[in-house]
């Protein structure tokens, strides 16, 4: 080391404070693997420092929740014996490194995290943002993490149900690749991390280890990406064929009771398994590091801290270790057992015989230091006065423009790459509101979204957090669920700098104002902060995975217009505003604050028309406001509609305005009445607006006309993102 | 009675294609790629969809040199009925059991979508049923899919109507072996065998295999 | 133990779409003068034995290539 | 008008998992003694130009190769 170069600690990431702080609880120095450790384990990414004291300001309890936040992910019953899995997870750094192995490592990550609770996946949701794209970066980055997703999810037999993708400057330098698994497990077959049994064998099972990604944790993922500095880690490569033989063998393991406890490797790969396997057993473990096949030779500390994918670890009997061995040798994957459950606390490794680390298992996993940050309220934005904005000179114009923008225009360049129906179970596919998925075996059904709102979280973070929660919810309710439980990724700047620590607390406040309202709880999440440039800093973009439930898959609703004549209804009373809407393209203004019992009331009234079979379809008002919603259902049902609007302040705020929470349904004309009566019962407006049929979306705006010819609307809405694209 | 579905590390649909076959009124077996004999009784045989083998090298060929592919082989050989949907078919075609290879889609990408096939074949057991002109249907979900071939030579039972067969020869969808017992089918009739799903036009092919 | 190099080409004759796509990328990029794109494969790998060419050979007749749509060529190294 | 070779191979020490499955179903096969197998890309192409290697050079980087993972080749024929 030349006398130039700042300490390892610093080198590591770590604080001069934070190396104080390990001295001292260690009693001594850290060995270079044991601060090599420290310094992933109390990283930002894996210690969540920033942001563990705001996480407890969530509602996590509930009579349906098995496991809440803490483990690899929370568990809720959903019926019948059966519970569900469900998380979210980042990988917003690596995929704007390498955007297709980034992204595919994104999806092989969380489904593991479902895994290790001994459950199968059984859907898969992808959140993405990223910039415009007239930016070749951004649609080289967007193609590729695509491609990326669909490869791994494809590959591996998950459907990819459902996911948003969305456009805006912002993320031109920090793209957003969020992915989501559910996966579903019988209540008695549910499996944890916490290790235990002295003793017992650590079994690691899986790819060799080599070495990907080693600093990933706390270079990559916690720091902002600075392009003048080469600090990349050796890329993951994705092994998808592997990962889907490990499903298979763990399941099949996990079936015959093999497992004492299971965990998969994911950031700060062995350390951070072991280290939590035995910190939340009270246990103790030792790893031989001789014993870890290696596909290159590594140093003690890279193979502790090596990320290579496609990993699990497991805690089993002695007498069981052969079993496990054989079954893995059985499906082509390698099983060693690389260390033993002991008493005492520590975890200790060895390597040449040397003991190489010894120290407690919690100070890694648990003792990181938490640090607040700091609370800078950002000045209150003006509403939009509506004499700034131009008026379009053609409605009819905007509303075509507006359906062919690539936030508005249909996914299906995207979805179209992703096995969205492997496992015979998906009942609705993406392209609609929330996905539904048959519970295997049942006649019951889950539906699955991802929502977030980050123009309206950087305007105003309280309302927008909650208006993120509410979207959810009604989309749920839209086909026909009743919302069950929620995963959370807070992806912010960083949030010790401006008003983004400020952000993050109101937004968590807002969403959890939306939660206990709605009575879902938060089980499970992930955060992934310093998404920022030196000269562009994200919105603060919460994105919010809610999974409902459905008594009888049959009831889902659709949201495609139905048959001629249905009446077309706008449920739920709201003011329309463009302010941070779709239409005036940029978080500029005051969306009004969301009445939440309202929304919650909405939602319920949704769920039961829909359990009542009421609906002949059912579709949530988002970006592009209520115009954009009658597209879209008079596209996906092939059949127009005619509406009649009052023409409120302004044709283009009518048309295109958001906000509020409002559903556009339909019913058989003799059961408005029915469906009347129960909204009404929930207190919700429910009004009635026009007709479906004919060849047009076609509106009355108090008098003037304003028409869209189906072919003409689906021209642009279908052809929109790939045009955008070429 | 007795299909027999297989399974290769990396098969997705063996699930599905067993309760398709349930659902058609048979009982379904799960064997094993190592295994050297096929269980007796079998009547019909499905390779299952999927990523045998991660897709790596060539789709499907790594799995046709399996040991219990020789079972099948000699199943066919005595006039047994084969089918092999998506990767089965990648897998037919590359143990020599089908006429032609699968090669990557004309997108060079990955395609789901629901598609509407035409029986073009109607003289084989896994057609009859269905008859000359009838429609189904289907979906698709791969990323090699174009079947390449002498359509002169080579009898296609089914073809895409009216879209982009992603490069396919003669808009081919399913292939038949020259006695038309051995058919493969690129897509997916297991997602389509209950209306809660879409459609439930693929159990005709699920029947057919019962009726063996 | 030699190294040996198995190169598998499409068949000329073949449509070869990845060709076909990457020429296509290129003139897009501004290449110009970029004809006659073909994509294969390059499989290296290590073989004990007295005849590692012909060890090669058999691997592609069995399993590399596929004798419909491919060539191939062995390349015996150190 | 020159033809030209691109290699590209998975850089050292990154996952290949490609020649991983053709290594176990080589030995599979029988095929013993076979290892290190590793997985790439031909590109044969004809290019016009004063400098096709250059020209392949920057295909190469700004396309035909990902830097992240893999090393590329060019050679120039007649
Ligand atoms: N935003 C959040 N909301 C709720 N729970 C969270 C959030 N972020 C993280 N968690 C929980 O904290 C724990 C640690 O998360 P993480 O390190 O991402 O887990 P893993 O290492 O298994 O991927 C998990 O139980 C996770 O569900
Ligand atoms: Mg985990």
């Amino acid at each position: 080391m030349t006398t130039l170069e700042p300490p390892l600690h610093r080198q590591l990431g770590l604080t001069d404070w934070e190396a104080g702080r390990i001295d001292e609880l260690l009693g001594r120095r850290p060995t270079h693997p044991e601060l090599v450790m420290f310094s992933l384990m109390w990283s930002e990414h894996c210690s969540y420092k920033h942001s563990r004291r705001l996480l407890r300001r969530f509602p996590t309890e509930g009579p349906s929740v098995l496991q809440g936040p803490g483990e690899n992910a929370g568990v809720v019953d959903v019926g019948d014996g059966w519970a569900a899995a469900l998380k979210i997870e980042s990988h917003n750094h690596p995929s704007a490194v390498e955007p297709f192995e980034g992204a595919a490592t994104g999806v092989g990550g969380i489904v593991r995290d479902i895994l290790a609770m001994g459950a199968r996946p059984i859907a898969l949701l992808d959140s993405l943002r990223f910039g415009e794209l007239a930016s070749a970066r951004s649609r080289h980055l967007f193609a590729r993490s695509v491609a990326g997703i669909g490869h791994y999810g494809n590959c591996i037999g998950v459907p990819t149900v459902g996911g948003e993708v969305a456009f805006d400057d912002r993320y031109e330098d920090s793209c957003l690749v969020n992915a989501m698994c559910v996966g579903v497990v019988r209540h008695d077959a549910l499996l944890r991390s916490a290790a235990s049994g002295p003793g017992n064998a650590v079994v690691l099972i899986g790819n060799r280890t080599g070495a990907d990604g080693i600093g990933g944790a706390s270079v990559l993922a916690s720091a902002e990406l600075d392009e003048e500095e080469d600090r990349r880690p050796s890329v993951q490569v994705s092994d998808p064929f592997t990962e889907r033989k490990l499903i298979d063998c763990c399941l099949e393991l996990a079936g015959r009771g093999a497992f004492v406890a299971l965990q998969d490797l994911g950031a700060a790969g062995l350390t951070s398994a072991s280290s939590e396997m035995a910190a939340k057993g009270g246990v103790g473990i030792e790893l031989d590091l001789d014993a870890v096949p290696l596909r290159q030779p590594l140093e003690p500390a890279e193979i502790l801290v090596s990320e290579s994918q496609e990993r699990m670890l497991a805690v089993v009997e002695p007498g069981r270790v052969g079993e496990v061995i054989a079954a893995c040798d059985r499906w082509e994957l390698l099983a060693t057992a690389v260390g033993r459950v002991t008493d005492g606390g520590n975890l200790l490794a060895r390597a040449a015989g040397r003991v190489v680390v010894d120290v407690p298992a919690r100070l890694l996993a648990d003792d990181a230091p938490a640090y607040d940050v700091p609370i800078e309220p950002a000045p209150e934005p003006e509403p939009l006065q509506l004499e700034d904005v131009p008026a379009p000179s053609d409605l009819a114009a905007a509303w075509r423009d507006l359906l062919a923008r690539p936030n508005v225009a249909s996914k299906r360049w995207v979805y179209q790459q992703y096995d969205h129906l492997v496992g015979a179970n998906t009942v609705q596919r993406p392209g609609g509101d929330a996905a539904v998925v048959r519970l295997p075996g049942s006649s019951r059904a889950i539906a699955l979204t991802t929502d977030g709102a980050e123009r309206h979280c950087q305007l105003d973070p309280r309302a927008g957090g909650a208006a993120a929660v509410l979207e959810a919810a009604r989309t749920l309710a839209c086909v026909g669920a009743r919302p069950a439980a929620a995963t959370d990724c807070l992806n912010f700047p960083n949030p010790e700098k401006g008003a983004t620590g400020w952000r993050l607390r109101e937004v968590i406040d807002g969403m959890s104002e939306a939660l206990r309202a709605l009575g879902v709880p938060v089980v499970s999440g992930n955060v992934s902060l310093y998404n920022e440039s030196g000269s562009r800093a994200i919105y603060p973009t919460p994105v919010v995975g809610m999974m409902g439930l459905l008594f009888e898959a049959a009831a889902s609703v659709t949201h495609g217009f139905d048959a001629d004549g249905d009446a077309v209804l706008l449920a739920g009373a709201a003011t329309p505003r463009l302010d941070g809407s779709e239409l005036l393209g940029e978080a500029r203004g005051r969306p009004p604050a969301p009445d939440v019992p309202a929304q919650a009331a909405l939602c319920a009234a949704l769920a039961e028309a829909a359990e009542r079979r009421l609906l002949r379809s059912a579709h949530d008002v988002a970006a592009g406001g209520v115009a954009v919603a009658l597209a879209e259902s008079a596209l996906a049902g092939g059949l127009g509609v005619e509406v009649t609007l009052p023409v409120g302040r302004r044709g283009d705020e009518t048309l295109f305005g958001e906000g509020g929470g409002r559903a556009v349904v339909s019913c058989r004309r003799d059961g408005e009445t029915q469906l009347a009566e129960l909204f009404a019962s929930h207190g919700v407006a429910l009004k009635r607006i026009g007709t479906a049929g004919g060849a047009h979306v076609a509106v009355d705006l108090g008098g003037q006309p304003v028409a869209l010819g189906l072919d003409e609307a689906a021209e642009a809405y279908e052809t929109g993102l790939a045009e955008a694209l070429r | 009675m007795s299909v027999a579905v297989l399974r290769f590390p990396g098969s997705l649909d063996h699930e599905s294609a067993a309760r398709a076959i349930r659902t058609a009124g048979g009982t379904a077996a799960e064997v094993w790629h190592d295994e050297s004999d096929l269980p007796g009784g079998t009547r019909a045989v499905v390779i299952p969809g999927g990523f045998s083998y991660g897709d790596h090298l060539r789709p499907g060929a790594i799995a046709s040199r399996a040991r219990v592919m020789d079972d099948v082989r000699r199943h066919a050989e005595r006039g047994g009925m084969v089918l092999g949907i998506c990767n089965g078919f990648q897998v037919l075609c590359e143990a020599g059991l089908l006429p032609g290879a699968l090669r990557p889609n004309a997108t060079l990408s990955f395609v789901c979508r629901q598609t509407t096939l035409e029986v073009t074949d109607p003289d084989a057991p896994w057609t009859r049923a269905l008859g000359a002109g009838a429609h189904l249907s289907i979906p698709i979900k791969n990323n090699s899919g174009a079947w390449f071939g002498d359509p002169t030579t080579a009898r296609v039972a089914l073809r895409y109507v009216g879209e982009d067969a992603l490069g396919s020869v003669d808009a081919a969808a399913g292939v038949l072996d020259d006695r038309g017992t051995v058919l493969g089918l690129m897509p997916h009739p297991e997602e389509a065998c209950d209306p809660l799903l879409g459609s439930a036009d693929g159990l005709a092919l699920f029947q057919a295999a019962v009726a063996a | 133990m030699s190294r040996v190099v198995i190169t598998v080409m499409p068949k000329q004759g073949v449509l070869d779409p990845q060709g076909q796509a990457v020429q296509g990328a290129l003139a897009r990029l501004g290449f110009s003068g970029v004809e006659d794109v073909r994509v294969g494969k390059r499989i290296e790998l290590s073989v004990t034995g007295d005849d590692p060419a012909a060890a090669a050979r058999e691997m592609c007749e069995r399993l590399l290539a596929n004798a419909l749509i491919e060539d191939y060529r062995v390349e015996v190294g150190s």
